[in-house]
C-alpha cells in the first residue's frame, strides 16, 4: 500500500479491507449491490469507449470509482425517496433502476433515450424511478432539491393532512461547494426544516482543481454545514457497506426528524473529469493508492471471504451483466435518431404556434417491454 | 357584477381564487406573509392560508427561485414573488436555464408549472440597479411565457390563466400601476395567452405597447386626434409570449403605419422584436417604417427630472406617431 | 431598563454605559466622533423630513441608531483604506468624509451631489475618501469588496513590488448573509488570502424579517466565517469605543497577516426599514429597550463625565451640526438639476454615437470651495 | 510579416502582449492557470506571468466576477474567463448590474474597465444549459460593449482594443473556431470597435453576420454565385455594441436585399435589432424585406441531427437569400 502523503480533505483510498458485511441485509441484497456496481462499472467502460468511436458526443463524464457512492446511497433509500444530481449522473440513473438501454441510448442521441437524445449524457431524467435529473449547471441542482423535499413534504402535511416520511438526496460534486446557489439552498432547507440530504461527492477534484485549491476548509467540510445548523457526517465512499450503513442510519433520522443532512462522502474518481482530460494534475501514485482500494474489488473480496458468493459466480454476474451492456449497445444503435419534428417538441406543455406540446419518452410508455 | 378595486387586489385574488380552488398552488417570498407583501399585493393572504401556503423566504431569490422549480417538478403549482424583477438577475440562472428548459431536457418527463411575478420597469427614481424591464433580456428563451398587464381586468384574468398554465410563466407587474383602478367582474374569468386586446380603434396610426406604456400610447392617442387629427388604434399586446402578431399586422393593414412603445432599452427588445415581425409581415403595406419608443439607452438615472427624460412618455409617442405619418 | 426577553443574535441595546474611554485616543478625536456621530443622526433626521416634502424620490434608508458602526470604524482604519457598503449608505459617506452637502444633494437629484443626482441616496460614492459605494442589490458589494482588496494588494505588492498594507472594509447588512454572492466572496478572500473584512451590521431585521426568521444560526454567525477559516469577532456596534477598540485590533491584525475578517456587528435600527414602514414586526417595547441604549447617548455622558466636554460645549457641538445640516439643505436646493445633456454622460468613458463621455462630478473637482 | 495561427493563439497573443505592456493586466478564471486553460487558450500563460497575474478560480462565476469588477473599480484591467458564456447566468447581477452601470452610478467617478470572455454559442451537442448565445440576452444592455470576433486576427486585433478600452467589454468566443486557423501579423495591431468588415462583396444581397456564423454566411455566398447567380455581400459585424449600422446601410443600399444571420434564438435578438434597424434605415432601399436566419426558438437539443437541424447553417442561410430575392 502506498504511504506517500494525500493532500487534506480526500478519500483515504488504499487497499484496505471493506467493513464486515451489515448481519441485517440478506446476500441476495448484497449481490444486488455487487452486480448494480459491477452493472455501473461496465457500463462507463464501454461509454468510454462508445465515445472514442463517436457513437457519443457533447461532454461525458464517467463515474468509474464512485460506483459504491450512487449503489450504497440508493440502498439506503426507498423507491419513493426523490434524488437529484449534478451531469456525472450515469451511476445515479442505473443504480435507481434505469434500463442500461434507456442511458446509452441517450448518450447516443436517440429516441430511445431516457429523454429521447435531448438530454445526452448530462441530463439523465427518469420519472418513473423518481430521479429528477441529471443537471449540467454547477450546483443549480441544489436548491432544486430543497425544492423536492419541500415538495414530498407539501404534499403529504399540506394536501393529503398526513406526515410526510419521503428523504430527498441531492447530490454534488466538491466543486459545487463554491456555488452561491448551495449555500442559499442549505439556509432554506435549514429555516423550513426541509427532509433533503445533501451528499458531496467529495472525489478531491473539480476538473483540474484540487479542493484544497478551491474550497476553504477543505479538511473539514462539516464546518459548510455548521454555518447552517446542520448536521454533518463523513463517509468512506470507497466501500459501499460503509455508504449503506452510515446513509442509512442519517436518512432514517432525516425522515423522523426532517432536518436537512450534509454528507461528506469521500470518494474518488478513477478517470479524468471528462474525455479530453489528461490528469497532469494529480500524480499516477495517487491514482495507483486509490485504484488499491477500489470499492468493486473491495466487495468482491468481502463476499467471497464470507462466502455469499464465489470465483465462478462472480464470472457468471459479470458475464451477465457484459451481456446487458452489450445489448444496451445494440439496442442503442437500432433506436431511430429523433425525428424532426421533435425539435418542437416539448418545449411547452401546450400546443401553440410551431410548438407541438409534449409526450412522454419511451421508457416510460413502455417499461420493461423489449 | 363588476366592482372597481385596483391593479394589486386583482392580483390578490387571482392568486387567493386558484389557492381555493387547488391546493398545489401556494405563495413564496419576500415579505409575502407576515408583513402582508412588500407592496400590499398579498394581504390578508397569510391570514387566509396559513404559513405552509404563504411562505416568507429570506433575501435568497436563486435559492427560493429554484426551491419552487423543484416544487414545480414535483407537480406542485408555485407562485414565485420577486420583490422586484430586478433582483431577479440573482437567480438568473435558475429562471433562465432550469424553469424554460426542464421540459425538454427530460425529454417530456418534467414540466415546470411555475410563476414568476414581480414589479418590472420603473418604479419612481429607483435608480440604475432597481429599473429593470426584464421583458427584453428575458423574452428571447423559448421555453417561457410572458404576461405583462396593463388593467386590473388583465391583470387578474392572465395571472389566473398563467397560474393554471403548465408551462413557467414571467409575469410581469409595475409598482406604479399597483393602485390603479379598474372594473373587475365578479365572476370569474380567465384571459387566454396570445390575444392582445384593441384599446383605441382609428384609421391612422397603429400604436403597439405592453403594460404600463399602453397608459402612455392612449394619453397620446387623444392628444394626437385632439391636436392633430390622427386617429390611433392602441393595442395592447398582453403577452409578450405568445405574441399575438396577428391582431398587430390586422391593424397595420388598415393603418399602414405602426409605433412600437416598450418601456425597455432599445437594443434587442421586444420593440425590436415587433417592429422587424411587422416589417416583414406588412411589407407591402407600410407608408413609413415602423418607429419605435423606447426608454433612451442609459443605465437608468435617479433625478428626476433625468428618469422622465429617459422613459418612454406621450410626447415622445406623439412625436413618433407624426413622423410616422409624415408630420413630424 | 427594559428586562424583556430579546430574540437571539440581537445588539444587547438597553441604557448599558459606554466602554470606559480609550485613555490613547486625545479628547480631540473623541469629539471628532461625538460630532460626526452627531452630524449623521442630525443629517438623518433632515432626510427623513425632505423626503416627507417630496424633495428626495426613490427608496431612502436612514441609518439613525447605527451611527456608531461607521464612525467607529472609520476612526478604526486609514483614509486609503477602502470603504464599500450597501444602500443604507449615508452614514458611511459623511464619516468617511463627504461634505454634507454633496450626500444631501445627491438625494436631492441635483448636480452637486457626490453622482451627479444619478446614483441617488442609494448609491453614494466618493473617490477621494476611498468610499467605493453604495450599492443597491443585496450582497452585490461582497464580491466586489474582495475585489478591492484584491486591488490594493496587487497594487502594491505586484505592481509596486513592495508589501501591502491596505485593509478594505466591506459592510453589509445582515439580510445579505442570505445571498450566495456574500458566500462565493467569503471563500475567495480566504483562498486568496485577502485583507478585507466583512461587517455585517446586524441590526436584527432585513426589512420586516427579523434574522432568526431568514438566517440559519442567527445566535452565533461565527459559524458562517468558520465555514471558510476565517475569524470573527462580534461587538457591540451601539458603543462607539467598543466598536473603535475591536475594530481597530481586527482590522491591525488584518493588516499584518493579510487574512480576511468577519464582524458581527450587534446594532439596531431606530426607524423603519425605509420610508413607508409601519413596523409592525416588532414591538414599541423592544425599540425602547434599544433607544434607551442610544450610542450617542452613551457617548455623550461618557465624554461628560470625562471632562471631556460639558453640557454647554455639546449645545455648541449640535448648533454647529445643526448649522451644517441646514446649509448642506439650501446648498442642495440652490444646487441646479442635472442638465438633459448628462443623460447620455457617464455612460461610457469613451465618447461615440450618443454617448458624451464621462467627467467627474463637482465635489471631485471643487472639493473644499462651495 | 505574418504567419498562420489558431484562434486561441491569437486570443493568448493579444492577452500575453497586453500583459507585457501593462502590468494592471491580469486573468482570472477557472483552470486558466494550472490546467493551461480548460480550452488551451491559456496555455503557458502562468509559466510567463506567475499566479499573482494568472490565477485559478473555484467555481464561483459570480463571486469573481465580482471580484473583477471591484478590482476594476481600483484602476486594474482584469481579464475574466468564463470557461463558456453559458455560466455566465450564474453571475448576470455582477456583470449586467455593477460592471456597465458603475460609472454612471457613481456620475463618473468609477470607471470599470474589465473585459468578460469565453465560449459563446453552441459547442457540439452540449445540451440546453452549455449552449448559450448571449449576444442577444445581454446586448439589451447600455454601458457595455461587445465584441465577436470571427477569425484569429479580429480575435487579437479586438481582444486588444477590449483589454485596453475603458469600459467593460464582453467578448464572445466559439468553442467551435478556437483551433480555426489564419494569418495574423508578427507586428501589433488592433482593430477598433464599431468597424464592420466587408468579407466578400456582391451587389445582389447583403448578408449581415456576426461571429462563427460569419463562415456559414460565407459558405452559403460561394453556393449562391455558383448555382443561382447571385452575388451576396457578406458583412462581418466584428461588433455588436457599437453596431456599425453604417457599413451595413451602405451596402443594403446597394443591394437592396438584407438577410441578417444571428446565431441566437430569434426572438429580441440581435437579430431582430439588425432588422429592426435596417427596415428603418433602408425603408426606401429595400426590394423585400429584411429577412432573418436564426437558431431555431427552442433549447437546444443534445442529438446531433436535431442541434444540426436547430443551427443556422449555409442551407437555410442560401433559402432566405433566395426568398429574398424573390427565388425562393
Ligand atoms: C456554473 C458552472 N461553472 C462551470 C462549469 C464547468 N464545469 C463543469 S464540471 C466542472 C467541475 C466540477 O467539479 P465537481 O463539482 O467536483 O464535480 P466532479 O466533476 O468532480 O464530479 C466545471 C468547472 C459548469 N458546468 N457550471
Ligand atoms: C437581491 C435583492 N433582493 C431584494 C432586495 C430588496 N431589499 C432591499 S433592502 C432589503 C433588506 C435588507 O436587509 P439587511 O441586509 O439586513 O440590511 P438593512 O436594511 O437592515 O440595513 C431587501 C429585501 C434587494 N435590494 N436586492
Ligand atoms: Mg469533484
Ligand atoms: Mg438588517
Amino acid at each position: 500500500m502506498s504511504t506517500h502523503a494525500l493532500p487534506a480533505g480526500r478519500a483515504t483510498g488504499g487497499a484496505r479491507p471493506s467493513r464486515p458485511l451489515p448481519p441485517g441485509v440478506p446476500p441476495k441484497q448484497l449481490l444486488r449491490w455487487f452486480r448494480d456496481m459491477l452493472l455501473i462499472r461496465e457500463f462507463e467502460v464501454r461509454t468510454m469507449q462508445a465515445y472514442q468511436e463517436k457513437k457519443i458526443g457533447g461532454f461525458c463524464h464517467v463515474y468509474i470509482g464512485q460506483e459504491a457512492v450512487a449503489v450504497g446511497c440508493v440502498a439506503a433509500t426507498r423507491p419513493e425517496d426523490p434524488m437529484i444530481t449534478a451531469y456525472r449522473d450515469h451511476g445515479h440513473a442505473l443504480a435507481r433502476g434505469m434500463a442500461a438501454r434507456h442511458c446509452m441510448a441517450e448518450m447516443f442521441g436517440k429516441i430511445g433515450g431516457c429523454a429521447k437524445g435531448k438530454g445526452g449524457s448530462m441530463h439523465m431524467f427518469d420519472r418513473a424511478n423518481n430521479l429528477f435529473g441529471g443537471h449540467g449547471i454547477v450546483g443549480a441542482q441544489t436548491p432544486v432539491g430543497a425544492g423536492l423535499a419541500f415538495a414530498t413534504k407539501y404534499e403529504d402535511e399540506v394536501i393529503r393532512g398526513g406526515t410526510s416520511d419521503r428523504v430527498t438526496l441531492c447530490f454534488l460534486g466538491d466543486g459545487a461547494l463554491n456555488q452561491g446557489a448551495f449555500h442559499e439552498a442549505l439556509n432554506l432547507a435549514g429555516l423550513l426544516d426541509l427532509p433533503v440530504i445533501y451528499v458531496v461527492e467529495n472525489n478531491g477534484y473539480s476538473m483540474g482543481t484540487s479542493i484544497e485549491r478551491g474550497t476553504t476548509m477543505a479538511h473539514d467540510l462539516s464546518v459548510k454545514a455548521a454555518a447552517y445548523g446542520i448536521d454533518a457526517i463523513e463517509v468512506d465512499g470507497l466501500d459501499v457497506i460503509a455508504v449503506y450503513e452510515e446513509m442509512h442510519a442519517f436518512v432514517e433520522k432525516c425522515r423522523r426528524t426532517s432536518r436537512p443532512g450534509f454528507v461528506d462522502m469521500k470518494t474518488y474518481r478513477f478517470k479524468g473529469h471528462s474525455m479530453s482530460d489528461p490528469r497532469k494534475y494529480r500524480t499516477r501514485d495517487e491514482e495507483a493508492h486509490f485504484e488499491a482500494g477500489d470499492p468493486i474489488g473491495k466487495l468482491e473480496r468481502a463476499l467471497v471471504a464470507a462466502g455469499v458468493i464465489d470465483e465462478p459466480g462472480v464470472g457468471v454476474l459479470m458475464d451477465s451483466v457484459r451481456e446487458e451492456v452489450r445489448e444496451s449497445i445494440r439496442w442503442s444503435d437500432a433506436s431511430p435518431l429523433p425525428g424532426v419534428e421533435e425539435l418542437h417538441h416539448d418545449v411547452y406543455v401546450e400546443r401553440w404556434g410551431p410548438y407541438t406540446g409534449t409526450s412522454l419518452p419511451e421508457m416510460l410508455r413502455e417499461e420493461g417491454t423489449r | 357584477m363588476s366592482r372597481v378595486i385596483e391593479f394589486r387586489d386583482a392580483l390578490r385574488e387571482a392568486m387567493s381564487e386558484e389557492m381555493r380552488r387547488d391546493p398545489r398552488v401556494f405563495l413564496l417570498g419576500e415579505e409575502v406573509a407576515q408583513y402582508d407583501g412588500a407592496y400590499k399585493v398579498s394581504k390578508g393572504m397569510l391570514a387566509e392560508f396559513g404559513p405552509r401556503r404563504v411562505i416568507d423566504m429570506p433575501i435568497s431569490e436563486n435559492g427560493f427561485a429554484g426551491l419552487g422549480i423543484g416544487a414545480a417538478m414535483m407537480g406542485l403549482r408555485p407562485i414565485v414573488e420577486f420583490m422586484s424583477w430586478s433582483f431577479s438577475l440573482v437567480a438568473a440562472d435558475q429562471i433562465l436555464n432550469n424553469a424554460p428548459k426542464m421540459l425538454y431536457m427530460s425529454g417530456g418527463q418534467f414540466g415546470c408549472p411555475i410563476v414568476f411575478r414581480g414589479n418590472d420597469g420603473a418604479g419612481g427614481q429607483l435608480g440604475s440597479t432597481h429599473s429593470w424591464c426584464v421583458e427584453s433580456l428575458y423574452a428571447n428563451v423559448p421555453g417561457l411565457k410572458m404576461a405583462i398587464p396593463s388593467n386590473p381586468y388583465d391583470a387578474k384574468g392572465l395571472l389566473k390563466t398563467a397560474i393554471r398554465d403548465p408551462d413557467p410563466v414571467f409575469f410581469l407587474e409595475s409598482e406604479r400601476m399597483l393602485a390603479l383602478k379598474g372594473e373587475v367582474p365578479e365572476e370569474e374569468y380567465l384571459i387566454p395567452f396570445g390575444q392582445a386586446a384593441i384599446r383605441r380603434e382609428g384609421g391612422d396610426c397603429t400604436i403597439v405597447s405592453f403594460g404600463r406604456p399602453v397608459h402612455f400610447a392612449m394619453d397620446a392617442a387623444e392628444v394626437l386626434a385632439k391636436e392633430d387629427g390622427i386617429e390611433c388604434e392602441v393595442i395592447d399586446g398582453r403577452t409578450i409570449r405568445p405574441l399575438d402578431l396577428e391582431t398587430i399586422v390586422r391593424s397595420v393593414r388598415k393603418t399602414n403605419r405602426c409605433v412600437v412603445v416598450d418601456q425597455s432599452w432599445s437594443f434587442a427588445s421586444v420593440g425590436s422584436e415587433v417592429a422587424a415581425q411587422v416589417s416583414e409581415a406588412c411589407f407591402d403595406d407600410l407608408d413609413h417604417h415602423v418607429h419605435r419608443v423606447h426608454a433612451d439607452d442609459v443605465p437608468a438615472p435617479y433625478a428626476m427630472n433625468l428618469e422622465q427624460e429617459m422613459l418612454p412618455n406621450p410626447r415622445k409617442i406623439r412625436k413618433a406617431v407624426l413622423s410616422a405619418c409624415y408630420r413630424g
